[in-house]
Protein backbone atom coordinates (compact mmCIF):
# COMPACT_ATOMS: atom_id res chain seq x y z
CA UNK A 1 0.00 0.00 0.00
CA UNK A 2 0.90 3.80 -0.72
CA UNK A 3 1.20 5.86 2.24
CA UNK A 4 1.91 9.22 2.29
CA UNK A 5 4.43 10.12 5.09
CA UNK A 6 4.58 14.04 6.48
CA UNK A 7 7.40 15.53 8.92
CA UNK A 8 7.15 19.06 10.65
CA UNK A 9 9.49 21.18 12.20
CA UNK A 10 12.68 19.66 12.82
CA UNK A 11 12.10 16.10 11.42
CA UNK A 12 11.19 17.74 8.29
CA UNK A 13 14.78 19.33 8.37
CA UNK A 14 16.68 16.29 9.10
CA UNK A 15 14.72 13.66 6.31
CA UNK A 16 15.30 17.09 3.91
CA UNK A 17 11.57 16.17 3.19
CA UNK A 18 8.09 17.43 4.13
CA UNK A 19 6.05 14.72 2.25
CA UNK A 20 6.58 11.67 0.80
CA UNK A 21 5.35 8.89 -0.88
CA UNK A 22 5.78 5.31 0.86
CA UNK A 23 5.58 1.96 -0.02
CA UNK A 24 4.63 -0.34 2.97
CA UNK A 25 2.90 -3.51 3.11
CA UNK A 26 1.49 -3.44 6.11
CA UNK A 27 1.27 -3.70 10.05
CA UNK A 28 1.90 -1.67 12.92
CA UNK A 29 2.92 1.95 13.13
CA UNK A 30 6.29 0.51 14.82
CA UNK A 31 7.20 -1.59 11.61
CA UNK A 32 6.69 1.34 9.59
CA UNK A 33 8.88 3.37 11.68
CA UNK A 34 11.68 0.83 11.73
CA UNK A 35 11.67 0.94 8.04
CA UNK A 36 11.74 5.00 7.80
CA UNK A 37 14.89 4.75 10.25
CA UNK A 38 16.41 2.94 7.46
CA UNK A 39 15.58 5.06 4.53
CA UNK A 40 16.39 8.12 6.78
CA UNK A 41 19.02 7.62 8.91
CA UNK A 42 18.76 10.80 10.52
CA UNK A 43 15.16 10.53 12.26
CA UNK A 44 16.59 7.69 14.63
CA UNK A 45 18.10 9.56 17.12
CA UNK A 46 14.93 12.85 17.31
CA UNK A 47 11.95 12.55 19.33
CA UNK A 48 8.76 12.26 17.59
CA UNK A 49 5.49 11.25 18.05
CA UNK A 50 3.00 9.91 15.04
CA UNK A 51 -0.39 11.19 14.27
CA UNK A 52 -2.61 8.97 12.08
CA UNK A 53 -6.38 10.39 11.37
CA UNK A 54 -5.36 13.67 13.21
CA UNK A 55 -5.14 11.65 16.66
CA UNK A 56 -1.56 10.72 18.37
CA UNK A 57 -1.24 7.14 18.61
CA UNK A 58 1.72 4.32 19.86
CA UNK A 59 3.78 2.89 17.80
CA UNK A 60 2.07 -0.48 18.54
CA UNK A 61 -0.94 0.45 16.36
CA UNK A 62 -2.22 -1.02 13.56
CA UNK A 63 -1.48 1.38 10.56
CA UNK A 64 -4.67 2.02 8.87
CA UNK A 65 -4.98 5.46 7.14
CA UNK A 66 -3.16 6.45 4.14
CA UNK A 67 -1.17 9.23 5.85
CA UNK A 68 1.00 9.19 8.87
CA UNK A 69 2.48 12.66 10.40
CA UNK A 70 5.97 12.42 12.46
CA UNK A 71 5.72 15.53 14.99
CA UNK A 72 8.76 16.39 17.18
CA UNK A 73 7.77 18.44 20.58
CA UNK A 74 5.18 20.69 20.16
CA UNK A 75 6.25 24.58 20.86
CA UNK A 76 3.48 26.65 20.32
CA UNK A 77 2.51 30.00 21.89
CA UNK B 1 -22.57 30.93 24.15
CA UNK B 2 -20.12 31.41 21.50
CA UNK B 3 -19.12 28.17 20.39
CA UNK B 4 -19.03 27.21 17.15
CA UNK B 5 -16.56 25.59 15.51
CA UNK B 6 -14.06 28.31 14.21
CA UNK B 7 -12.78 28.02 10.73
CA UNK B 8 -8.74 28.11 11.80
CA UNK B 9 -7.18 30.02 14.66
CA UNK B 10 -4.03 30.52 12.73
CA UNK B 11 -3.41 34.14 11.75
CA UNK B 12 0.03 34.64 9.34
CA UNK B 13 2.41 36.95 10.99
CA UNK B 14 1.82 38.66 14.31
CA UNK B 15 -0.81 39.66 16.23
CA UNK B 16 -1.47 43.39 16.53
CA UNK B 17 -2.38 45.28 19.38
CA UNK B 18 -5.26 47.02 17.27
CA UNK B 19 -6.83 43.24 16.67
CA UNK B 20 -6.63 42.73 20.35
CA UNK B 21 -7.87 46.08 20.88
CA UNK B 22 -10.74 45.15 18.40
CA UNK B 23 -11.53 42.14 20.03
CA UNK B 24 -12.33 43.93 23.06
CA UNK B 25 -14.11 46.48 21.80
CA UNK B 26 -16.58 43.74 20.24
CA UNK B 27 -17.35 42.91 23.77
CA UNK B 28 -19.06 45.88 24.75
CA UNK B 29 -22.35 45.08 23.73
CA UNK B 30 -21.98 41.23 25.69
CA UNK B 31 -23.21 43.15 28.68
CA UNK B 32 -23.46 40.03 30.66
CA UNK B 33 -19.54 39.80 30.65
CA UNK B 34 -18.31 41.28 33.84
CA UNK B 35 -14.47 39.71 33.76
CA UNK B 36 -12.30 38.94 30.93
CA UNK B 37 -8.97 37.69 31.25
CA UNK B 38 -6.52 37.76 28.55
CA UNK B 39 -3.10 35.94 27.51
CA UNK B 40 -0.73 36.75 25.38
CA UNK B 41 2.52 34.96 24.29
CA UNK B 42 5.49 37.64 23.39
CA UNK B 43 8.46 36.23 21.33
CA UNK B 44 11.64 36.31 23.87
CA UNK B 45 15.14 37.60 22.20
CA UNK B 46 16.96 34.89 24.16
CA UNK B 47 20.71 34.99 24.24
CA UNK B 48 21.81 31.38 23.66
CA UNK B 49 25.49 30.45 23.02
CA UNK B 50 25.97 34.22 22.94
CA UNK B 51 23.21 34.45 19.62
CA UNK B 52 20.08 36.57 20.55
CA UNK B 53 16.63 35.10 19.11
CA UNK B 54 15.49 37.63 16.32
CA UNK B 55 12.58 35.93 15.70
CA UNK B 56 10.07 32.45 15.63
CA UNK B 57 9.01 31.32 12.70
CA UNK B 58 6.08 28.77 13.18
CA UNK B 59 4.70 26.35 11.42
CA UNK B 60 1.61 23.75 12.64
CA UNK B 61 0.09 20.54 11.38
CA UNK B 62 -2.61 22.95 10.44
CA UNK B 63 -5.56 20.26 10.38
CA UNK B 64 -5.03 18.01 13.10
CA UNK B 65 -3.72 21.60 15.04
CA UNK B 66 -7.35 22.99 14.73
CA UNK B 67 -9.45 20.90 15.73
CA UNK B 68 -7.09 20.18 18.79
CA UNK B 69 -7.87 24.12 19.35
CA UNK B 70 -11.94 22.89 18.97
CA UNK B 71 -11.95 20.08 21.22
CA UNK B 72 -9.86 22.39 23.69
CA UNK B 73 -12.43 24.98 23.66
CA UNK B 74 -15.60 22.37 23.70
CA UNK B 75 -13.28 20.97 27.08
CA UNK B 76 -12.99 24.34 28.44
CA UNK B 77 -16.91 25.39 27.87
CA UNK B 78 -17.93 21.68 29.50
CA UNK B 79 -15.77 22.50 32.43
CA UNK B 80 -16.10 26.37 32.83
CA UNK B 81 -19.22 29.01 33.23
CA UNK B 82 -17.63 31.36 30.15
CA UNK B 83 -19.49 33.74 28.08
CA UNK B 84 -17.27 33.81 25.43
CA UNK B 85 -13.19 32.60 24.05
CA UNK B 86 -11.43 33.11 21.36
CA UNK B 87 -8.18 32.25 20.41
CA UNK B 88 -5.39 33.00 17.43
CA UNK B 89 -1.98 31.53 17.18
CA UNK B 90 0.84 32.89 14.60
CA UNK B 91 1.90 31.27 11.90
CA UNK B 92 5.26 32.37 10.10
CA UNK B 93 7.37 34.97 10.89
CA UNK B 94 7.14 36.65 14.22
CA UNK B 95 9.58 38.94 15.24
CA UNK B 96 10.95 39.72 18.90
CA UNK B 97 8.37 41.61 20.73
CA UNK B 98 5.39 40.74 19.01
CA UNK B 99 2.54 38.81 19.86
CA UNK B 100 2.57 35.14 18.51
CA UNK B 101 -0.69 33.84 20.91
CA UNK B 102 -4.00 35.59 22.43
CA UNK B 103 -6.21 33.81 24.35
CA UNK B 104 -9.30 35.81 25.58
CA UNK B 105 -11.85 34.30 27.58
CA UNK B 106 -15.19 36.10 29.29
CA UNK B 107 -17.67 35.16 31.71
CA UNK B 108 -19.68 37.08 34.35
CA UNK B 109 -17.56 36.35 37.17
CA UNK B 110 -14.07 36.53 37.72
CA UNK B 111 -13.04 33.65 39.69
CA UNK B 112 -13.99 31.40 36.71
CA UNK B 113 -11.83 33.35 33.89
CA UNK B 114 -8.89 32.81 35.61
CA UNK B 115 -9.10 29.30 35.98
CA UNK B 116 -10.24 28.67 32.29
CA UNK B 117 -7.74 30.71 30.60
CA UNK B 118 -4.82 28.80 32.38
CA UNK B 119 -6.08 25.75 31.48
CA UNK B 120 -6.85 27.00 28.08
CA UNK B 121 -2.61 28.04 27.48
CA UNK B 122 -1.82 24.65 29.36
CA UNK B 123 -3.69 22.64 27.12
CA UNK B 124 -2.69 24.59 23.71
CA UNK B 125 1.42 24.44 25.01
CA UNK B 126 0.95 20.40 25.37
CA UNK B 127 -1.57 19.13 22.74
CA UNK B 128 -1.17 21.75 20.05
CA UNK B 129 0.89 20.76 17.30
CA UNK B 130 2.65 24.03 16.52
CA UNK B 131 6.37 24.22 15.96
CA UNK B 132 8.38 27.22 16.60
CA UNK B 133 12.33 27.67 14.95
CA UNK B 134 13.77 30.02 16.67
CA UNK B 135 15.97 32.45 14.04
CA UNK B 136 19.11 34.35 15.54
CA UNK B 137 20.28 37.17 14.47
CA UNK B 138 22.75 35.56 11.88
CA UNK B 139 20.26 33.83 10.37
CA UNK B 140 21.26 30.62 12.11
CA UNK B 141 18.26 28.66 14.12
CA UNK B 142 17.49 25.81 16.65
CA UNK B 143 13.86 24.26 16.97
CA UNK B 144 12.53 25.55 20.21
CA UNK B 145 11.63 23.61 22.76
CA UNK B 146 8.62 24.32 25.63
CA UNK B 147 9.10 23.64 28.97
CA UNK C 1 11.79 46.23 36.69
CA UNK C 2 9.48 49.26 36.39
CA UNK C 3 8.01 49.11 40.17
CA UNK C 4 8.27 52.83 40.55
CA UNK C 5 5.12 54.43 42.79
CA UNK C 6 2.93 55.89 40.02
CA UNK C 7 0.80 59.49 40.28
CA UNK C 8 -2.73 57.63 39.96
CA UNK C 9 -3.72 54.45 39.30
CA UNK C 10 -6.81 56.05 37.98
CA UNK C 11 -8.36 57.26 35.54
CA UNK C 12 -11.96 59.35 34.35
CA UNK C 13 -14.53 57.62 33.39
CA UNK C 14 -14.56 54.11 31.44
CA UNK C 15 -10.80 52.58 30.22
CA UNK C 16 -11.16 52.24 26.15
CA UNK C 17 -9.66 49.41 24.10
CA UNK C 18 -7.70 51.71 22.88
CA UNK C 19 -5.66 52.44 25.74
CA UNK C 20 -5.31 48.64 26.24
CA UNK C 21 -3.79 48.51 22.63
CA UNK C 22 -1.78 51.39 23.47
CA UNK C 23 -0.30 50.15 26.61
CA UNK C 24 0.25 46.46 25.02
CA UNK C 25 2.37 47.89 22.19
CA UNK C 26 4.31 50.01 24.63
CA UNK C 27 6.01 46.13 25.85
CA UNK C 28 7.07 45.44 22.58
CA UNK C 29 10.35 46.62 22.99
CA UNK C 30 10.48 44.93 26.23
CA UNK C 31 12.01 41.51 24.83
CA UNK C 32 12.77 39.62 27.53
CA UNK C 33 9.11 39.12 28.29
CA UNK C 34 7.76 36.34 27.27
CA UNK C 35 3.98 36.31 28.54
CA UNK C 36 1.39 39.01 29.47
CA UNK C 37 -1.52 38.34 31.52
CA UNK C 38 -4.35 40.88 31.35
CA UNK C 39 -7.90 41.05 33.48
CA UNK C 40 -10.38 43.49 32.35
CA UNK C 41 -13.33 44.61 34.60
CA UNK C 42 -16.41 45.07 32.80
CA UNK C 43 -19.69 46.93 33.84
CA UNK C 44 -22.67 44.30 34.13
CA UNK C 45 -26.25 45.18 32.82
CA UNK C 46 -27.08 43.19 36.26
CA UNK C 47 -31.18 42.74 36.48
CA UNK C 48 -32.11 43.40 40.03
CA UNK C 49 -36.26 43.53 40.84
CA UNK C 50 -37.03 44.26 37.35
CA UNK C 51 -34.31 47.24 36.95
CA UNK C 52 -31.47 46.79 34.71
CA UNK C 53 -27.85 48.85 35.86
CA UNK C 54 -27.06 51.19 33.05
CA UNK C 55 -23.94 52.52 34.71
CA UNK C 56 -21.78 52.41 38.14
CA UNK C 57 -20.35 55.64 39.45
CA UNK C 58 -16.90 55.00 41.00
CA UNK C 59 -15.71 57.26 44.06
CA UNK C 60 -12.24 55.85 46.28
CA UNK C 61 -10.88 57.24 48.94
CA UNK C 62 -8.09 58.84 46.56
CA UNK C 63 -5.02 59.41 48.60
CA UNK C 64 -5.72 55.62 50.85
CA UNK C 65 -6.44 53.60 47.50
CA UNK C 66 -3.24 55.20 45.48
CA UNK C 67 -1.10 53.90 48.50
CA UNK C 68 -2.75 50.40 48.78
CA UNK C 69 -2.21 50.53 45.37
CA UNK C 70 1.39 51.15 45.46
CA UNK C 71 1.51 48.04 48.67
CA UNK C 72 -0.14 46.37 46.31
CA UNK C 73 2.19 46.42 43.21
CA UNK C 74 5.20 46.14 45.74
CA UNK C 75 4.00 42.68 47.31
CA UNK C 76 3.71 41.24 43.85
CA UNK C 77 7.17 42.56 42.94
CA UNK C 78 8.29 41.19 46.05
CA UNK C 79 6.32 37.83 45.67
CA UNK C 80 6.37 36.86 41.93
CA UNK C 81 9.10 37.14 39.39
CA UNK C 82 7.80 39.72 36.76
CA UNK C 83 8.98 42.25 34.56
CA UNK C 84 6.03 44.49 34.75
CA UNK C 85 2.95 45.37 36.41
CA UNK C 86 -0.08 48.30 35.57
CA UNK C 87 -3.05 48.87 37.16
CA UNK C 88 -5.88 51.54 35.85
CA UNK C 89 -8.95 51.80 37.80
CA UNK C 90 -11.98 54.22 36.70
CA UNK C 91 -13.49 56.73 39.19
CA UNK C 92 -16.99 58.36 37.54
CA UNK C 93 -19.19 57.15 35.52
CA UNK C 94 -18.46 53.66 33.54
CA UNK C 95 -21.60 52.42 31.61
CA UNK C 96 -22.36 48.45 31.09
CA UNK C 97 -20.21 47.03 28.78
CA UNK C 98 -17.53 49.57 29.46
CA UNK C 99 -14.08 48.49 30.99
CA UNK C 100 -13.66 49.80 34.59
CA UNK C 101 -10.53 47.74 35.66
CA UNK C 102 -7.55 47.04 33.78
CA UNK C 103 -4.65 45.07 35.78
CA UNK C 104 -1.45 43.96 32.99
CA UNK C 105 1.02 41.44 34.76
CA UNK C 106 4.69 40.95 32.28
CA UNK C 107 7.29 37.98 32.94
CA UNK C 108 9.57 35.76 31.04
CA UNK C 109 7.64 32.55 32.02
CA UNK C 110 3.73 32.23 31.70
CA UNK C 111 3.27 30.67 35.36
CA UNK C 112 4.33 33.77 36.95
CA UNK C 113 1.83 35.56 35.29
CA UNK C 114 -1.03 33.73 35.81
CA UNK C 115 -0.84 33.35 39.75
CA UNK C 116 0.65 37.48 40.32
CA UNK C 117 -2.90 38.19 38.18
CA UNK C 118 -5.20 36.90 40.30
CA UNK C 119 -3.37 37.65 42.93
CA UNK C 120 -3.47 41.78 42.46
CA UNK C 121 -6.71 41.29 41.32
CA UNK C 122 -7.99 40.05 44.61
CA UNK C 123 -5.68 42.42 46.48
CA UNK C 124 -7.59 45.33 44.79
CA UNK C 125 -10.67 44.10 45.59
CA UNK C 126 -10.74 43.10 49.22
CA UNK C 127 -7.98 46.27 50.14
CA UNK C 128 -8.29 49.30 47.95
CA UNK C 129 -11.21 51.72 48.89
CA UNK C 130 -13.32 52.40 45.66
CA UNK C 131 -17.10 52.27 46.05
CA UNK C 132 -19.38 51.88 43.01
CA UNK C 133 -23.26 52.92 42.78
CA UNK C 134 -25.11 51.42 40.91
CA UNK C 135 -26.94 53.55 38.55
CA UNK C 136 -30.16 52.05 37.11
CA UNK C 137 -31.83 52.79 33.92
CA UNK C 138 -35.19 54.73 35.61
CA UNK C 139 -31.70 56.70 37.42
CA UNK C 140 -32.52 55.22 40.62
CA UNK C 141 -29.69 53.02 42.11
CA UNK C 142 -27.86 50.65 44.80
CA UNK C 143 -24.53 50.48 46.24
CA UNK C 144 -22.64 47.74 44.74
CA UNK C 145 -21.89 45.08 46.77
CA UNK C 146 -18.42 42.82 46.07
CA UNK C 147 -18.73 39.18 46.61
CA UNK D 1 -10.32 68.99 69.04
CA UNK D 2 -11.20 69.47 66.16
CA UNK D 3 -11.56 66.61 64.06
CA UNK D 4 -12.15 66.11 60.05
CA UNK D 5 -14.75 62.63 59.65
CA UNK D 6 -15.26 62.37 55.85
CA UNK D 7 -17.83 59.57 54.88
CA UNK D 8 -17.63 57.60 51.22
CA UNK D 9 -20.50 56.03 49.46
CA UNK D 10 -23.39 54.97 50.73
CA UNK D 11 -22.04 56.61 54.16
CA UNK D 12 -22.39 60.01 52.58
CA UNK D 13 -25.52 59.38 51.01
CA UNK D 14 -27.44 58.24 54.62
CA UNK D 15 -25.53 61.13 56.81
CA UNK D 16 -26.42 63.75 53.63
CA UNK D 17 -22.82 64.46 53.95
CA UNK D 18 -19.34 63.87 52.58
CA UNK D 19 -16.79 65.39 55.37
CA UNK D 20 -17.62 67.85 58.68
CA UNK D 21 -15.62 68.68 61.27
CA UNK D 22 -16.69 67.53 64.35
CA UNK D 23 -15.61 69.09 68.43
CA UNK D 24 -14.27 65.70 69.85
CA UNK D 25 -13.05 65.55 73.69
CA UNK D 26 -10.59 62.73 73.04
CA UNK D 27 -10.33 59.62 73.85
CA UNK D 28 -10.56 55.89 71.21
CA UNK D 29 -12.18 55.75 67.94
CA UNK D 30 -14.67 53.28 68.93
CA UNK D 31 -16.16 56.64 71.79
CA UNK D 32 -16.16 59.33 68.61
CA UNK D 33 -18.56 56.74 66.47
CA UNK D 34 -21.06 56.96 69.25
CA UNK D 35 -21.39 60.20 69.31
CA UNK D 36 -21.64 60.39 65.82
CA UNK D 37 -24.34 57.51 66.41
CA UNK D 38 -25.87 60.35 68.01
CA UNK D 39 -25.76 63.05 65.16
CA UNK D 40 -26.35 60.56 62.70
CA UNK D 41 -28.89 58.22 63.77
CA UNK D 42 -28.77 56.52 59.87
CA UNK D 43 -25.23 55.37 60.44
CA UNK D 44 -26.20 52.47 63.32
CA UNK D 45 -27.29 49.75 61.10
CA UNK D 46 -24.44 50.27 58.67
CA UNK D 47 -21.85 48.80 57.66
CA UNK D 48 -18.12 50.59 57.88
CA UNK D 49 -14.58 50.16 58.75
CA UNK D 50 -12.61 53.08 60.03
CA UNK D 51 -9.30 54.75 58.76
CA UNK D 52 -6.55 56.69 60.67
CA UNK D 53 -3.74 57.58 58.62
CA UNK D 54 -4.86 56.15 55.56
CA UNK D 55 -4.98 52.85 57.17
CA UNK D 56 -7.84 50.59 58.36
CA UNK D 57 -7.81 50.60 62.77
CA UNK D 58 -9.87 48.56 65.51
CA UNK D 59 -12.64 50.86 67.09
CA UNK D 60 -10.24 50.31 70.05
CA UNK D 61 -7.94 52.76 68.57
CA UNK D 62 -6.50 55.65 70.78
CA UNK D 63 -7.82 59.01 68.30
CA UNK D 64 -4.34 60.35 67.21
CA UNK D 65 -5.19 62.15 64.07
CA UNK D 66 -7.53 65.23 63.27
CA UNK D 67 -8.93 63.31 60.32
CA UNK D 68 -11.24 60.07 60.30
CA UNK D 69 -12.55 58.00 57.12
CA UNK D 70 -15.16 56.42 57.49
CA UNK D 71 -15.62 53.15 54.97
CA UNK D 72 -18.62 51.08 53.62
CA UNK D 73 -17.84 47.55 52.27
CA UNK D 74 -15.36 48.19 49.32
CA UNK D 75 -16.71 47.63 45.57
CA UNK D 76 -14.21 48.15 43.04
CA UNK D 77 -13.38 46.25 39.98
Amino acid sequence: MQITIKYFGLLSEVTGCKEEVYEFSGGSIAKLIDELYVKHPSLRNKEFQVAQNQELVPLKTELISNEIVLLPPFSGG
Amino acid sequence: MDNKKPKSVFKQGAISSEFIADSIAKHQTKTSIGAHNIFLGQVRADVIQNKTVSAIEYTAYEEMANNKFHEIREATFEKFELTCMHIYHSLGLVKAGEICLFVFVSSPHRKMVFEALEYVVEEIKSKVPVFGKEIFEDNSHQWKINN
